[in-house]
């Protein structure tokens, strides 16, 4: 598998080229190329700290809210250029991201974070029909519209970031861990609506933990380390490999067959603590 | 160090057989100012310092003092008693005398200094609490004797009688204190009901007081606070039907209110006791400054604090002179000169006994009355007297 | 999968390894109920963690697991039911006074402070065994730098147990999450406590990150002793780790056995599993 | 790091002991109020900085210590208006009792502050303020009401701090008066205070009070008393308060309520953030700042262009200290988010190793942390 | 009783003019969480445009140039500092602000001097006598403007996206940016808002009863403070309900001062705090104020 080099620009998708990113003096992502095609879904992996969030903050353009910017390259969507636009402008543009770690609006109620989310549709018309879709979605959001949302359990609010993205209708969803916390069936009608919402024309660009869900449901995937993509190709390949297996599937390694126990002989044992 | 061989503390003689001490040099003699140019009474402490140099000019013109020239060393303290402190520690150590300090929280704040220092000092303030000092020299009368004078008058010119319930109006502090001491010590000899509201200086709105003296039914109110506050309440009576005499201290009254929409009510009854002439009366002396000062500061208003920083002025510069004669310029020297004048003053309009200082140097308040037309926006409405009832008060001291 | 977290016969057996039982309690929850405004979060819940166990509790998203914890740990007060550690009475203590007891947990949202070191965040966990007041530590009295210096010690050693030596000056706030979960756990360790209570410990790790926390979590038990109660959606890792499950539901307890029958429990496949196929999926 | 910080302090020691054989009397004075001022900030910055609880009423509890050691201290008196009370205590007693009852104001207050957070609790405290001014006008036999009244000297075993121009103390050739020797006691009490809380911040109570501030339920959880914490802190922050505000009526030599009024405690606040939240460091560099910048201004306004003398039109001395005062602190929030201390950190390692962690220090004030909440 | 009534009515009246101040407070509290010390600059500002420019132009074109005035000053102040500061902590905003405060202050009371600047409202000293119950003219205006305000606010809270994306930004900015929400515009907006408002707060508060515009007018925004947090710092309805409730206390204090002698002299200012105190014990979020609630 080769890394994978996006060809010439076109106006039909995503396009990221030779992307840098730096937080003040911290390098995050170093000359990193991707395309996601229109109507496609497409997965990035990697461990913690490889640079995945800070993949999507370039393209929503939240890099100056953490003190970091663009050093290198490009990002276009469509004819559009994403690079150097404000977050507002990205998002007229139809690619809205849902941000690693729900970020709910913890003070405001379920349905006012809904409301938020369609603050930025660019058709307002469609925002009770969207509505419509996303609380059929997750019924659990009609049921606690007036609760303040900082009170939801953890995977309660996963479900309204992902429902609050979804009433602006984006042409591009970016989803930061979109299972994170969720329950496993939970994390399975989420597949599904992503799937739904790609039927429905929806392009996505998904960062996810759970490698074999991502990998289910993308066409083609990025695996980043540190900053750079070491690994890309069709999705279904990439679940083959025995990198991605150990790696990120946390399988597929002569390890695995050892007991769990007392297999890290790195471990000091823990003495007991006597006062 | 400067500071290791001292730097001029003590007392010296200079070569024309004057002995000198701090702020006195072979050509100068430094005066200071402490004054508020930024703070609530910053348009009184601007006149009274613009006054003061005027007055220093002129001296300086006709020679000085003592072969001396006159040099004025102004700090602001914006009304501030730490930054009063600190200007003192500042100042303090390099003039003679203070020719004015805006206000009596101020001078408290440093009256053991100046004790012990024996700085001739003037403050611009005319509180009891500031008498009893050998060095502090409060002008004229002050705030409680203005106020018996000014029933006296309410009694004798406005037919309030025993019986009557008159307000007063005045400020936490002590000059609205001081004040009071006056007003229930005149209310008292008289038969009167005197009925208090006292205010901050943040408050604006007299409404409620102006309700609570109607409540009461008052036939007239004394008024002891800011031209805002007088403003209000006049206006806020008269508006409300309350037609009564009111009677305010010098310092309830600015000409600044009269193109202001109370300014119609401040016209029709209301006056205020002052111990200084106002600046509009006909003293030819008052009259030459006036001129002076438009002269010199062609852009300025005219208000109180320009007669109060010139003969002010005149008291500091006179003891100086006083002290020459005896060659002693040295602080103790100045005030032990000023301290031997019983009668200072005349051609502005009130005697000044400086022999005393544990009484008020005057007895005498004018009573004054806003005139649109009137130099200082005010005119003399009856001419200082002494009234009967001061007679028997006993001021309290420090 | 049933008895994988056995180590296969090269260790002692895990009998010896757990401690007399009388130091560690069992945790008994007696109908709990918590009621919020026009919302029954638990509802009656019962069930009791055996000295020494590992204890899961999973449930659909708001099931009421954290707000179990929440209870447990006095951050929420029970509308009404009873919590027993030993013979303490947990329903009316206040947080500090529960982990006063010797029960810790870690957050499902991470709870650290940002600013801080991570040496001084886990000491922050030797909190409820350290004595040293505003005056003592004020002064810098010969107890209290005696104090520190011995619980330093310690801190260091379950730093290194837990693999974060290297990061120890470090601001929390600087460190990737996975290691963050990683002190949340370490923190709680330094707590010394009788039971450990894990909210989805390795929630955004991918697979090889999970497999170290499992490693972790049973190394923790094999020394210590411990009980440990543990929330998480992974049902790998829970089939893997724990003695026991509890199920939750809308805030009922639906289940609770050994993880093999509760895994076939239909009802808990109809509310939490979901067809095996996706489970499979989801999860490994 | 511990060489340099050992030169540091040795030079410090030694400015700190030949400043009043060389400055004169009101540099004296305006190095006592920083220091007073340095006090009250270290106390402050415990509670606002390190705990999070945002205080605007640090004044009131000054006044308390204030007016606290000259009731205390004072011989009961007749005045002029009102009688004065006092207790006529041993001045160094009347100090530390002062600094108690300070304490104890705090504790007074403290269910107040337990229950209430940001903006809420800060105006809450902001009522202290006025209160205070109230009950200060009002308690005239203690207070001396809106003169305040003159504060004895503090005498510890004969030695009096105030000039006695009988018995003058004249060393090296330099007349030492009241403010030479308060300037020493300023001196030892600020290494005091601020040795102590450094050694709370550092110690098992700073992590606890840090935490709270950070995440008030996990400190519950880790077994700190949080109540309990918060109201000790808010005591210990008083009492600092109160020490400053001895230190200062000290100085002063008059005690005003005035003085204690709303500017006072806004520059409390400011001085914290200017000099660094939650720092012992921090705040004494905030109130050295804040407290000497308008007196620089002020004095050095001859020197300033665009500055007319007073009594003339345009922007006066004391104007133009207020403005920059003002710009101060907006530029110093806006540009230097760790404030004074931030940028002293940065110099210092700019100037120093180019150590690789150097982001931490830049950091450790505003985190941009990733929490997952 | 009459007494009692015209105190009422009176404090009813101050209390309108408190309110407009406070909601300045919550309107920015709301969209940046920042309590706004620089408020009284803004007051000021909006009251010495209207004092200088209605001998020229007329009382109410000098009006909405006061109040257009106040509201591109306040809109400056966000976008010349509160835009920049990029700090977590909302307590350290508090503290620009109060610099903006200071810088303004000085230069504006420096302007002003020492005048008392007259504002040529339309109402003068009138008063309506209802029976023996006086009531200026202005008052009752402030009154219905203060009312009128407030009512569209709530309104445009409710049934606009902007009290929404207001809060969003407030909460979290950058979360808020990913919505589409223009940070700037929304923070400007509502800067630009407060100062509207703090101009027609100024000129109720400068024209009878009191005087007219003069240095000492900053003062009285302190007082709105007490009313901003009572009612609760991010409610309408709380700044209109704090706003009364310490105008009628200050009112009924000040005005029954003489039988309330043994509480201490100077009573009126301290009630609205002792109030505020009082309501803060018992609801730590204010009357109306969302509260904070936190879990884990
Ligand atoms: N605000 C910041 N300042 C400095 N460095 C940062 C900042 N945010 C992220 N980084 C660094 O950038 C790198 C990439 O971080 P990023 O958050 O993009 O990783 P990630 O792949 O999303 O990880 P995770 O799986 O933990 O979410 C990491 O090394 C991280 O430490
Ligand atoms: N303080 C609270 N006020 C109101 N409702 C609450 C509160 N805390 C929790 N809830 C509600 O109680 C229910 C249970 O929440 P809980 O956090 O216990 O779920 P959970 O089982 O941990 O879910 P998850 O797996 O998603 O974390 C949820 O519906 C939540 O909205
Ligand atoms: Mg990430
Ligand atoms: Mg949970």
């Amino acid at each position: 598998m080769n890394v994978h080099d996006p060809g010439p620009p076109g106006d039909s998708g995503l396009t990221v080229r030779d992307l840098a990113v730096s937080y003040g003096p911290v390098t995050a992502l170093r000359g990193i190329s991707l395309e996601v095609p229109r109507g496609s879904v497409v997965t990035v992996l990697g461990g913690n700290g490889a640079g995945k969030s800070t993949l999507l903050r370039a393209i929503s353009g939240t890099l100056r809210f953490h003190r970091g910017g663009i050093t290198a390259g490009e990002i276009g969507f469509g004819r559009a250029r994403l690079s150097g636009a404000a977050t507002s402008a990205v998002v007229a543009h139809g690619v809205v991201q849902v941000p690693e770690g729900r970020k709910i609006f913890a003070r405001m109620t379920v349905e006012e974070n809904l409301r938020a989310g369609a603050l930025g549709a660019r058709d307002r018309r469609s925002a009770s029909e969207s509505r419509e879709r996303v609380l059929t979605l997750f019924p659990v959001l009609a049921e606690r519209a007036r609760q303040r949302a900082g009170l939801l359990s953890g995977g309660e609010q996963q479900m309204l970031a992902i429902g609050r993205a979804l009433m602006a209708r984006p042409k591009l969803l970016l989803l930061d861990e979109p299972t994170l916390g969720l329950a496993p069936m939970m994390a399975a009608r989420i597949a599904d609506t992503v799937r739904e919402i790609n039927a429905q024309g929806t392009t996505v660009l998904l960062v996810e933990q759970n490698a074999a869900l991502a990998l289910s449901l993308a066409s083609h995937a990025y695996v980043l380390e540190v900053g750079e993509v070491v690994l890309s190709g069709p999705a279904a390949e990439l679940a083959e490999s025995d990198e991605v297996r150990r790696r990120y599937l946390g399988i597929g390694d002569d390890r695995d067959e050892a007991p769990l126990a007392g297999a890290a002989p790195a471990r000091p044992a823990l003495s007991r603590w006597s006062a | 160090s400067e500071k290791a061989t001292g730097g001029g503390g003590e007392a010296a003689a200079s070569g024309d057989g004057v002995k000198t001490g701090p702020g006195v040099t072979a050509d100068t003699i430094s005066i200071g100012m402490m004054t508020d140019l930024t703070g609530p009474y910053a348009s009184f402490g601007k006149s009274l310092t613009n006054a003061q140099q005027l007055y220093f000019q002129q001296v300086n013109a006709a020679g000085g003092v003592c072969g001396r020239q006159l040099e004025a060393v102004v700090r602001d303290h914006g009304y501030d008693v730490q930054k009063a402190v600190a200007a003192y520690t500042e100042i303090g150590p390099k003039v003679v005398a203070m020719a004015h300090v805006v206000g009596s929280p101020m001078v408290n704040a440093v009256k053991q200094r100046i004790e012990a220092d024996k700085m001739l000092t003037i403050p611009q303030a005319w509180a009891t609490t500031l008498l009893g000092s050998e060095p502090i020299q409060v002008t004229a009368t002050t705030y409680d004797i203005d106020m018996i004078n000014g029933v006296d008058f309410l009694a004798k010119e406005k037919g309030i009688k025993s019986g009557d319930k008159i307000g007063h109006l005045y400020f936490e502090g002590d000059y609205g204190e001081s004040a009071l001491n006056g007003s229930k010590f005149a209310a008292e000899k008289l038969g009167l009901e005197l009925v208090e509201q006292k205010i901050k200086a943040t408050d604006q709105d007299m409404t409620a007081q102006v309700a609570a003296f109607k409540k009461a039914g008052v036939k007239a109110v004394l008024v002891s606070v800011g031209p805002r506050q007088t403003a209000s309440l006049v206006g806020v009576s008269l508006a409300g039907g309350m037609d009564i005499p009111f009677v305010g201290s010098n310092s309830a009254y600015s000409p600044q209110l009269l193109p202001t929409p109370a300014g119609p009510a401040l016209l029709k009854d209301f006056y205020y006791m002052t111990g200084g002439a106002p600046i509009g009366s006909d003293l030819p002396a008052l009259k030459k400054l006036a001129d002076d000062y438009k002269a010199k500061y062609p852009n300025e208003a005219i208000d109180s604090g320009v007669a109060a920083g010139y003969t002010a002025a005149g008291i500091v510069v006179d003891a100086l002179k006083k002290a020459c004669e005896s060659k002693d310029l040295t602080r103790a020297g100045v005030v032990a000169a000023h301290r031997s004048q019983s009668s200072w003053g005349q051609e502005y309009g009130g005697t000044m006994d400086f022999t005393v200082f544990d009484k008020p140097a005057s007895l005498r308040s004018y009573v004054a009355k806003p005139d649109k037309d009137a130099l200082g926006g005010a005119v003399v409405f009856k001419d200082a007297s002494e009234s009967d009832l001061v007679k028997e008060y006993q001021v309290p001291v420090g | 999968m049933s008895d994988t977290y056995q180590p296969d016969g090269t260790e002692d057996v895990p009998a010896a390894a757990v401690p007399p039982a009388e130091a560690i309690p069992a945790l008994e929850v007696r109908d709990v109920t918590v009621r919020f405004a026009g919302l029954t979060a638990l509802d009656s819940v019962s069930f009791t963690v055996a000295p020494g166990s590992v204890h899961a509790v999973i449930g659909p998203n708001g099931a009421g697991k954290s707000t179990c914890f929440n209870v447990l740990s006095g951050v929420y007060r029970a509308t009404s039911g009873s919590v027993r550690f030993g013979t303490a009475e947990l329903t009316a203590l206040p947080p500090h006074r529960i982990a006063a007891l010797g029960m810790a947990r870690t957050f499902q949202n991470i709870a650290l402070s940002p600013h801080l070191s991570v040496r001084d965040n886990l000491m922050l966990g030797r909190h409820r065994l350290t004595r040293a007041g505003f005056l003592s530590a004020g002064l810098r009295l010969p107890s209290a730098r005696r104090e520190a210096a011995r619980h330093g010690e310690r801190v260091a050693e379950i730093a290194a147990f837990v693999g974060l030596t290297g990061h120890l000056a470090t601001p929390v706030g600087l460190l990737p999450y996975g290691v963050q979960k990683r002190i949340e756990l370490a923190r709680a360790l330094c707590m010394e406590p009788r039971l450990l209570m894990l909210d989805e410990p390795v929630a955004g790790m991918n697979g090889g990150e999970r497999r170290e926390m499992a490693e972790l979590i049973v190394a923790v038990r094999e020394s210590l002793g411990i009980s440990i109660l543990l929330v998480e959606h992974d049902m790998g890792m829970v089939m893997r780790l724990a003695d026991a499950v509890t199920v939750l539901d809308f805030g009922k307890r639906i289940a609770d056995g050994p993880p093999e029958l509760v895994q076939n429990d239909p009802e808990v496949i109809r509310a939490y599993l979901g067809a095996t196929s996706e489970t499979e999926e989801a999860s490994t | 790091m511990s060489k340099s910080t050992l030169l540091w302090s040795v030079a410090l020691a030694a400015a700190a002991v030949v400043i009043p054989f060389y400055l004169d009397a009101s540099w004296l004075q305006d190095g006592l109020f920083a220091m007073a001022a340095a006090i009250g900030a270290i106390g402050l910055n415990l509670l606002t900085g390190a705990t999070g609880q945002l205080s605007m009423g640090h004044a009131f509890f000054l006044a308390v210590g204030a007016f606290g050691y000259v009731y205390f201290a004072s011989v009961p008196a007749e005045g002029g208006h009102a009688a004065l009370d006092g207790l006529g205590l041993p001045t160094p007693v009347a100090a530390v009792l002062a600094v108690l009852l300070a304490g104890a104001a705090g504790g007074l207050f403290s269910p107040i502050a337990a229950r209430l957070k940001g903006a809420y609790l800060g105006i809450a405290t902001l009522a202290l303020i006025f209160i205070g001014h109230f009950v200060m006008s009002n308690a005239t036999p203690v207070t001396g009401g809106h003169n305040g009244r003159p504060v004895p000297p503090l005498e510890v075993f004969g030695f009096v701090f105030a000039d006695t121009p009988d018995a003058p103390l004249v060393i090296a050739g330099v007349p030492f008066g009241a403010l030479e020797r308060l300037w020493f006691l300023g001196v030892v009490l600020l290494l005091g205070a601020g040795l102590f809380a450094r050694g709370v911040l550092r110690g098992r109570p700073g992590r606890a009070m840090n935490t709270i501030r950070d995440h008030e339920i996990a400190a519950g959880v880790m077994g700190v008393p949080v109540a309990r914490y918060r109201a000790g802190v808010f005591v210990l922050s008083s009492m600092y308060g109160g020490l400053a505000g001895v230190l200062i009526a000290l100085v002063f030599q008059q005690t005003v309520p005035d003085y204690f009024g709303l500017l006072l405690a806004l520059s409390y606040l400011a001085m914290i953030i200017i000099g660094g939240l939650g720092s012992v460091a921090g705040a004494v560099i905030g109130a050295v700042f804040v407290s000497m910048l308008p007196r620089l201004l002020t004095r050095y306004s001859d020197a300033l262009p665009l500055i007319v003398q007073p009594g003339q039109e345009g922007v006066g001395a004391a104007e133009a200290a207020q403005i920059l005062y003002g710009l101060a602190v907006v530029v110093v929030v806006l540009f230097l988010p760790g404030g004074l201390l931030g940028l002293v950190t940065q110099l210092r390692l700019r100037t120093g190793r180019r150590i690789a962690s150097a982001p931490a220090a830049k950091h450790s004030l505003t985190p941009t942390p990733e929490t997952r909440n | 009783m009459i007494t009692f009534i015209e105190l009422l009515v009176n404090g009813i009246s101050i209390g309108a003019v408190y309110a407009l101040i406070a909601l300045g407070f919550v309107v920015i509290f709301k969209a940046t969480e920042v309590v706004n010390f620089a408020h009284a600059s803004l007051l000021l500002v909006g009251g010495f445009i209207i004092a200088k420019t209605h001998e020229s132009v007329g009382f109410w074109p000098a009006l909405l140039l006061g109040l257009a005035g106040a509201a591109v000053l306040g809109a400056l102040i966000e976008f010349l500092v509160i835009r920049r500061a990029n700090v977590v902590n909302h307590s350290v905003l508090a503290i620009v602000t109060i610099g903006v405060d200071i810088v303004l202050t000085t230069e504006l009371t420096r302007q002003i001097g020492t005048e008392v600047l007259a504002l040529g409202d339309p109402w003068g000293s009138q008063v309506l006598h209802l029976g023996a119950v006086n009531i200026p003219l202005a008052r009752i205006a402030a009154l219905l403007a203060a009312s009128a305000v407030i009512a569209a606010f709530l309104l445009a809270f409710k049934y606009t996206n902007w009290g929404v994306a207001m809060r969003a930004t407030a909460e979290d900015a950058e979360t808020a940016a990913l919505m589409g929400v223009r940070r700037g515009r929304v923070s400007m907006g509502a800067w630009a808002v407060a100062g509207a408002l703090a101009a027609l707060a100024a000129l109720f508060m400068c024209i009878f009863p009191t005087p007219g515009l003069d240095r000492t007018v900053t003062a009285t925004a302190m007082k709105a403070f007490p009313a901003a947090i009572l009612g609760g710092l991010d409610s309408t309805t709380g700044a209109l309900a704090g706003g009364l409730i310490i105008g009628v206390t200050e009112s009924l204090v000040s005005g029954y001062q003489g039988e309330l002698v043994f509480l201490g002299r100077g009573l009126g200012d301290v009630a609205p705090f002792l109030v505020m105190i009082i309501v803060l014990l018992i609801r730590p979020a204010g009357l109306f104020g969302t509260r904070e609630l936190a879990r884990v």
